[in-house]
């Protein structure tokens, strides 16, 4: 696998875009500055999936995270907001907050070397190379209608999804529900559990 | 960085812009420190909000690395084939899904979490939250 | 009409309930409230009637005057249920511990039942009738009282506890009617509940009677004990076996006897429990007619002749009885000479009364007592039902000083009371001549013990103060001169205006006339063979006679002979009666002046009598610092030998704990915290570990994921530099 | 078309960077020539929605009986241009304790993610989409999701508890009523078997009928729910300017505020764009195809595009009917409607679609009907099988559902105003009774 042209160019300006809000949402002081480069961060790894083909995943990256998990995020920063964040008058970061990014980078640099076998072992492959040079991906198929190539991403994954991991993505889904249930639960609060009865 | 130089160094046969077009070995890379700012993330900050979202981040590095894996996995399939490797690609973004799912209900129940938190010890600073000292 | 008998008893409870539920939710009006009370007892009065024919008529005949127990058809004998009788308590068996039959099973089924007999039939009768005639005379005497419709619940829930009392066929039937009574007597003195003296004698009343319960009830407890049931017609029977005690043998009837007495003692005001029933008067005055001296304080003499089968069978209790009784009598009627509320000198006449009733059953005539019970219903109700309507007349003043030459404006009030005058003076032919006389005479000549002729003395000398105090009361109260206007002239409390006696509605006379004309005839069903030259119609001892058991001597003698000396008798009681009137019209009509220099020179003696002889005193003042003093006695003893004692072997206790103390600090606990001390010395580091804050547990973790990798790769790091450096230096060349 | 595409081939020093290999037509397949449409498409659409704000004004005034404006051009035709230059030369006021990048950010995520939708709608057949994504739909839904963003950014960074409650309101709203948006449309997937928009259409053209007559519940659904996720009457809760402070956008003017505008009546624009694409068939109307082999292929396509346009028009004028002819709902009758009824009506409608559907499969399938045959690589309903999926749908599937959700609710507050009211008179004629106060 080898990006080429304008895609790696598009990599780039995406891996670097993603690191760089990934560190902002880290390092930012007011909650909402994180939420909106988090949001930034998984519009990026969404676009980054694309890239790699994955369109589906994508859409649902989109639709899950940014319309509902971010919503949610900003959701409970309004909630729990305090004004002393603002006014720079709380702490950020922990006592261990220097151990802690030692260890990261520690942890970062140590990663790099358990890649270096791989890295050495690398080369684009024969059919990698010759499917390029024929202009087609094996998971795209060109569409008569307009005339440009589409994914078939969606229905393999779908496929997938519905046929090989059924049983998983109805244990997705009851964890689902229990999560809803003891969300609600947890946030009810006793003045709406009065309320109601 | 060390690391990205040595990769750049070795290949002495390509073309030296060629040398920088992305491969799976860059989407991991990327995935690591994706991965190691959301560990920081984790170990450092109060806010335990920040703390969630560093969360979504660790989260989003797996994704990332599945999803390049999977790619990898079917553009040389004929190639693993051939070396007796028979992997599912469609699994990477299977796999994702579920992530995606599990970080939702994670978040949706964390939050709750957090406002019960806030309802009852007016903060949201992890380290105010420590009555399981000893 | 035998077999409705259930029915006396609860009609007056259905009044009751009616009165007293929804007397106040409903707001019924008077007429309402006293047509109920009064119509079930109306209705009581002719059930017991009927029931009184059909008994003589049919059922005494035919079954040998055996009592009729509501647990048996009368006319087949066959069990009969519910509402007739059922079991009350099913108790199960028990075995007997005293007695004969000691170690015998015995069935303590208590059945709730009646027991219609020629003794209930009388009392039934004298509650129902006088209890009829005193509901309707309170129907005008508590008129415009705002408690009227609880006044007249409670009269009937008495009436229905009385009912019971006189009607249960066993001891516990007859218990709760004997503490139901006891309770509606503290209901209704307490009546005018706003006023302090109310409350304190309902009070009184009430725990002097729980001296005498405890009695009864010990003796009820004893009944069974010994003879396992308390039914009264097996209890008649089972008693046979027992022979009588003589004189100073104290056995177990006497025993039970002695119980039996002193719940007799409480409920009917005899010595030394006599002190509340002066103190009931607090309560309304029909009240006091119908509790505490037509029907209630005969309890006692009731339940004497009720149980006289046990009395009859100790010498000695039969003694006590008439000398208690004796002396109460005395007692009452010197106090009663020198008392001037008319209330009180009623009440301490009923108490001589109920003495000389005592006094009869004492001596074995226990038909003259019963007799007296009956006469004095009805006179002693008559004249208490005549002061209600003398302190009705006069807006509820009771003191005599503040009356006086009230005849003229009370006519009927009047009349009827000069014939209760005469009757309980004891001028024949009424009624309480007949009774009192035959008690003096069975005194006179009782073979049950000697010393019968000194009782009579006693009583004799009573029967003329009881004339004189009698006169007093009526001359005080209606002749002479008219002192009420004076007196409320000058009072400062006097908030009804001048006052001007009147006569009471009718409401209030009628039942006096009932009650006069029944005080100058009923003594006529008792008239003794003496008077009526030999002929035996003394027809009151002739229905009561099966009632009482015929055992040792005085059973023998159960025939009456006419002896000469009965006749000297005869005449010298009236001549002591008409002695006693003599005085009181010397004392309080023509010579006035003598009361208070007679008071003056016997002041000694008035002044015991004013003050009720200082029993009060005794009780409350005396007997409380006696038992104060006892009471510190007992706690001397208790704190210098009891807690010496404790005390003692507490000290020995501390000081063994003092050294197992010791032991247990300096070489256990050393053992025990020098174990905690290495063990905490030793956590010190891995406390410090545990923070409490998840991050720094997370740092941990991530810093051995680094170890691991780092391990993992340390070949990998140790080439790439190798690599490098040989690249750099290859590239430098 | 491959003449005007060749002068847009990419220059050499961009090959020479990308390694393009000639012949190539990246440059000019996802360049330049999506740049023409995507300006030809942002031109039209910005001057409609303009323009919107006039037909709403008008169409009030004639549903009220008034003239509207009248005063700038023609028959106040020119009013949009008056009111943008009016906006634009207004003063720019950002609250001092406001946030200010987050202020600034927050109308550009609303209007860009409204605009962003606009790329895959297939306005018309062939070279009149500007792109056809195989995620279509999804994109449609995921991308117009973020708008919430804007909104609730907008009310945090205002630094004001109007907006901030504002904000809250409506995008609790938004969230809510996006589910039953994205639930009805599943109906309609099942059909067309694809998530790509212009796939939908040709599915729509090879079945030969538009999807709301086999999906009246899902349309009737995606109706509702999209009146909710525009904001709009009778779910203008969010700035229901008749009742609240202006809701999340209470500190923005100018231009900024304009935005908040242009989002709203752009995202009215996309939904019934894709309420056109995915229920009513599209661009595609009867008689098309003689149109495309007699007139050539032109005419075909800007017909087509005419088409869309026409039908577009009808819904967005049903929603300016809506806004003034219906009251307003109460704010928690508005949740209420969202997630007790339509919510559960969209999962009855795709399990009872599915079941339809299943039973409608040939014999070899594990259908029981054959209803569906496969022609041409793709699954077709026969003649029976029209009318046996409009009978289902319109006589089964609504019934049920209403009938299903009817017992469920049947305790809910606000839908059994008969039975509740029965209940308040009950209990308030035991008050009079008991006299105790009863509230007028």
């Amino acid at each position: 696998m080898q990006l080429h042209g304008w895609e790696a160019v598009i990599f780039y300006v995406l891996a670097i875009g993603t690191l760089f809000m990934g560190v902002y949402v880290v390092t930012a002081r007011l909650a909402v500055h994180s939420a909106l480069c988090l949001i930034a961060t998984l519009v990026n790894v969404a676009l980054l999936f694309i890239l790699l083909r994955s369109e589906f995943v994508a859409g649902v990256q989109i639709l899950v995270y940014v319309g509902g998990v971010m919503v949610l995020f900003l959701f409970v920063i309004m909630l729990v907001q305090t004004r002393a964040e603002e006014e720079d008058k709380v702490k950020l970061y922990t006592r261990q907050m220097w151990p802690a990014v030692t260890v990261a980078f520690l942890l970062a640099i140590s990663f790099f070397f358990a890649m270096q076998p791989a890295q050495m072992a690398y080369r684009p492959s024969q059919s990698q190379t010759e499917a390029e040079k024929k202009g087609d991906d094996p998971g795209v198929r060109s569409e008569s209608g307009a005339g440009l190539k589409v994914s078939t991403d969606t229905e393999s994954v779908g496929e997938a999804l519905y046929r090989q991991a059924a049983l998983p993505f109805e244990i997705a889904s009851l964890l689902l529900l229990v999560a809803i249930v003891g969300a609600v639960l947890l946030a009810r609060g006793s003045k709406q559990e009065k309320l109601y009865e | 960085m060390s690391s990205l130089l040595a990769f750049l160094l070795l290949q002495q046969d390509q073309p030296f812009i060629k040398r920088f077009e992305p491969t799976l070995v860059h989407f991991l890379m990327l995935s690591f420190l994706l991965f190691v700012v959301g560990v920081a993330g984790v170990l450092s900050r109060r806010n335990i909000i920040i703390i969630f979202m560093s969360i979504e981040l660790i989260l989003n590095a797996v994704n990332l690395n599945l999803v390049a894996f999977s790619r990898y996995f079917q553009i040389n399939q004929e190639v693993l084939r051939a070396k007796g490797l028979v992997i599912d690609s469609l699994m990477g973004p299977v796999f994702t899904i579920f992530i995606i799912v599990v970080a939702a209900a994670e978040a949706a129940v964390g939050l709750g979490i957090v406002i019960a938190m806030f309802r009852n010890r007016e903060t949201v600073a992890i380290d105010e939250i420590d009555m399981l000292k000893w | 009409m035998l077999k409705l008998v259930w029915l006396i008893p609860v009609l007056p409870l259905v009044g009751f309930l009616i009165n007293f539920l929804l007397g106040k939710k409903l707001k019924l009006s008077e007429k309402a409230v006293s047509t109920v009370a009064c119509g079930t007892i109306l209705l009581s009065l002719l059930l017991t009637i009927g029931a009184f024919y059909e008994y003589a008529t049919s059922y005494a005949p035919a079954h040998e005057n055996k009592p009729y127990v509501t647990s048996n058809d009368p006319d087949t004998g066959e069990r009969q249920g519910f509402p007739h009788s059922f079991t009350w308590l099913p108790g199960g068996q028990a075995h007997n511990s005293q007695g004969k039959d000691a170690g015998a099973l015995s069935n303590f089924d208590i059945e709730w039942s009646y027991q219609i007999d020629q003794l209930s039939l009388v009392m039934m009768f004298i509650v129902t009738f006088v209890g009829f005639w005193i509901h309707v005379f309170a129907t005008g005497y508590m008129h415009g009282d705002k408690g009227f419709y609880r006044f007249f619940a409670y009269l009937n829930l008495f009436m229905f506890m009385m009912l019971l009392l006189v009607m249960g066929s066993n001891f516990l039937i007859m218990f709760i009617g004997w503490e139901g009574v006891g309770l509606c007597s503290y209901l209704l003195i307490g009546y005018y509940f706003d006023r302090q003296e109310a409350g304190d004698a309902s009070k009184k009343a009430f725990i002097v009677n729980r001296v005498g319960d405890f009695g009864f009830a010990l003796a009820i407890m004893g009944v069974f004990a010994a003879f396992g049931t308390l039914q009264f017609t097996e209890l008649a029977q089972l008693s046979e076996a027992y022979p009588q005690e003589a004189m100073w043998q104290f056995g177990l009837m006497s025993w039970l006897a002695l119980g039996l007495f002193i719940g007799a003692t409480g409920k009917s005001a005899q010595i030394p429990l006599y002190i509340w029933l002066p103190d009931a008067m607090a309560g309304p005055t029909p009240v006091s007619a119908l509790i505490h001296a037509a029907t209630m304080v005969t309890a006692g003499v009731f339940m004497v002749t009720r149980t006289n089968f046990i009395f009859q069978r100790s010498v000695t209790m039969m003694m006590i009885v008439a000398l208690v009784g004796c002396l109460t009598a005395f007692v009452a009627a010197t106090i009663g000479i020198t008392q001037t509320d008319i209330k009180k000198v009623l009440a301490y006449s009923t108490v001589s009364q109920l003495g000389y009733m005592f006094l009869g059953c004492g001596v074995g005539a226990f038909v003259a007592g019963i007799f007296h019970v009956f006469t004095h219903a009805f006179f002693k109700a008559l004249l208490f039902l005549g002061s209600g309507s003398v302190i009705h007349g006069l807006h509820h003043e009771q003191e005599m000083p503040r009356m006086g030459g009230l005849a003229k404006y009370m006519p009927t009030t009047y009349k009827t009371m000069m014939i209760g005058w005469l009757a309980i003076c004891g001028i024949i032919p009424f009624a309480g001549f007949w009774s009192k006389d035959e008690i003096l005479w069975k005194t006179f000549s009782t073979e049950v013990f000697g010393g019968g002729k000194v009782l009579w003395a006693i009583g004799f000398i009573t029967a003329g103060m009881t004339a004189f105090y009698m006169t007093r009361l009526m001359w005080m109260t209606f002749k002479g001169e008219e002192r009420f206007r004076k007196v409320h002239h000058d009072s400062h409390d006097d908030h009804h205006g001048p006052v001007e006696p009147h006569e009471s509605p009718p409401s209030m006379t009628l039942p006096l006339i009932v009650l006069a004309i029944g005080s100058a005839v009923v003594g006529l069903i008792g008239m003794s063979p003496a008077i009526t030259g030999g002929v035996n119609i003394n027809w009151f001892e002739h229905w009561l006679d099966p009632v009482i058991a015929k055992v040792g001597e005085a059973g023998a003698h159960a025939e009456h002979h006419i002896e000469p000396i009965e006749y000297v008798l005869i005449l010298l009681s009236l001549a002591v009666a008409i002695g006693g009137i003599y005085l009181g019209r010397l004392f309080y009509e023509k010579r006035t002046e003598l009361a208070d220099i007679w008071a003056a020179k016997l002041r000694p003696l008035y002044t015991l009598s004013f003050n009720k002889w200082y029993w009060d005193w005794l009780l409350d003042v005396k007997g409380v610092e006696a038992g104060k003093a006892a009471n510190d006695a007992l706690w001397k003893v208790d704190a210098v030998v009891v807690d010496g004692g404790v005390n003692g072997s507490a000290w020995l206790t501390r000081i063994g704990a003092a050294v197992s103390g010791w032991w247990d600090k300096w070489v256990i606990d050393l053992a025990v915290n020098a174990t905690g001390w290495i063990a905490r010395a030793g956590s010190v580091i891995f406390r410090a570990i545990q923070t409490g804050a998840w991050q720094n547990y997370a740092l941990l973790f991530t810093f051995g994921l680094f170890i691991i990798v780092f391990l993992y790769e340390r070949t990998v790091i140790y080439s790439t530099i190798k690599n490098l450096w040989g690249m750099i230096r290859g590239s430098g060349n | 078309m491959p003449e005007i595409l060749a002068l847009l081939i990419a220059p050499d020093w961009v090959r020479s960077l990308t390694g393009e290999r000639p012949p190539n037509v990246f440059w000019a397949e996802y360049i330049v020539w999506p740049l023409i449409q995507i300006v030809i498409v942002l031109f039209v659409v910005l001057t409609v929605v303009a323009y919107l704000v006039y037909f709403e004004r008008k169409i009030s005034a004639f549903i009220q009986a008034r003239l509207g404006p009248m005063r700038v051009g023609p028959w106040g035709i020119l009013q949009p241009a008056a009111d943008g230059l009016k906006l634009l030369l207004k003063e720019d006021i950002i609250p001092i304790k406001a946030d200010k990048l987050v202020f600034s950010i927050a109308p550009i995520i609303s209007v860009v993610s409204t605009l962003v939708v606009l790329a895959v709608i297939p306005w018309g057949a062939a070279w009149a989409t500007i792109a056809n994504v195989n995620i279509g739909l999804l994109f449609v839904l995921a991308v117009s999701s973020v708008s919430v963003l804007g909104l609730v950014l907008a009310g945090w960074s205002s630094n004001s508890k109007y907006s901030l409650l504002g904000a809250l309101r409506s995008s609790a709203q938004m969230v809510s009523y996006e589910v039953g948006m994205g639930l009805s449309i599943i109906g309609a997937l099942i059909f067309a078997r694809t998530l790509s928009l212009s796939g939908i259409v040709e599915a729509q053209r090879a079945d030969g009928l538009p999807y709301f007559l086999f999906q009246p519940l899902g349309f009737l659904i995606y109706l509702i729910s999209a009146l909710g996720e525009t904001n709009r009457a009778p779910f203008d809760l969010p700035e229901a300017e008749s009742e609240l402070v202006a809701g999340y956008h209470t500190e923005y003017s100018g231009f900024r505020w304009a935005l908040f505008f242009m989002a709203e009546y752009t995202a009215m624009l996309v939904t019934s764009a894709v309420a056109v694409t995915v229920f009513l068939g599209g661009w595609y109307f009867p008689g098309l195809d003689w149109i495309k082999s007699n007139w050539g292929p032109n005419i075909y396509v800007l017909l087509s595009v005419a088409a869309f346009a026409g039908k577009i028009a009808v819904l967005i004028y049903a929603y300016m009917w809506f806004r003034w002819t219906w009251p307003r709902y109460r704010y928690d009758q508005l949740m209420e409607l969202g997630w007790k009824w339509l919510i559960p009506a969209g999962l009855a409608n795709v399990v009872l679609t599915g079941v339809w559907y299943v039973l409608a499969l040939p014999e070899a399938q594990g259908g029981v009907f054959g209803f569906v045959k496969q022609t041409a690589g793709r699954y077709v309903p026969t003649g029976y099988g029209k009318i046996y999926f409009i009978l289902t749908g319109f006589i089964i599937t609504i019934p049920l559902s209403w009938a299903l959700l009817a017992t469920i609710n049947r305790r809910s507050r606000d839908f059994n105003l008969h039975d509740q009211r029965q209940l308040q008179i009950k209990l308030r004629s035991e008050r009079i009774k008991r006299n105790e106060p009863v509230a007028e």
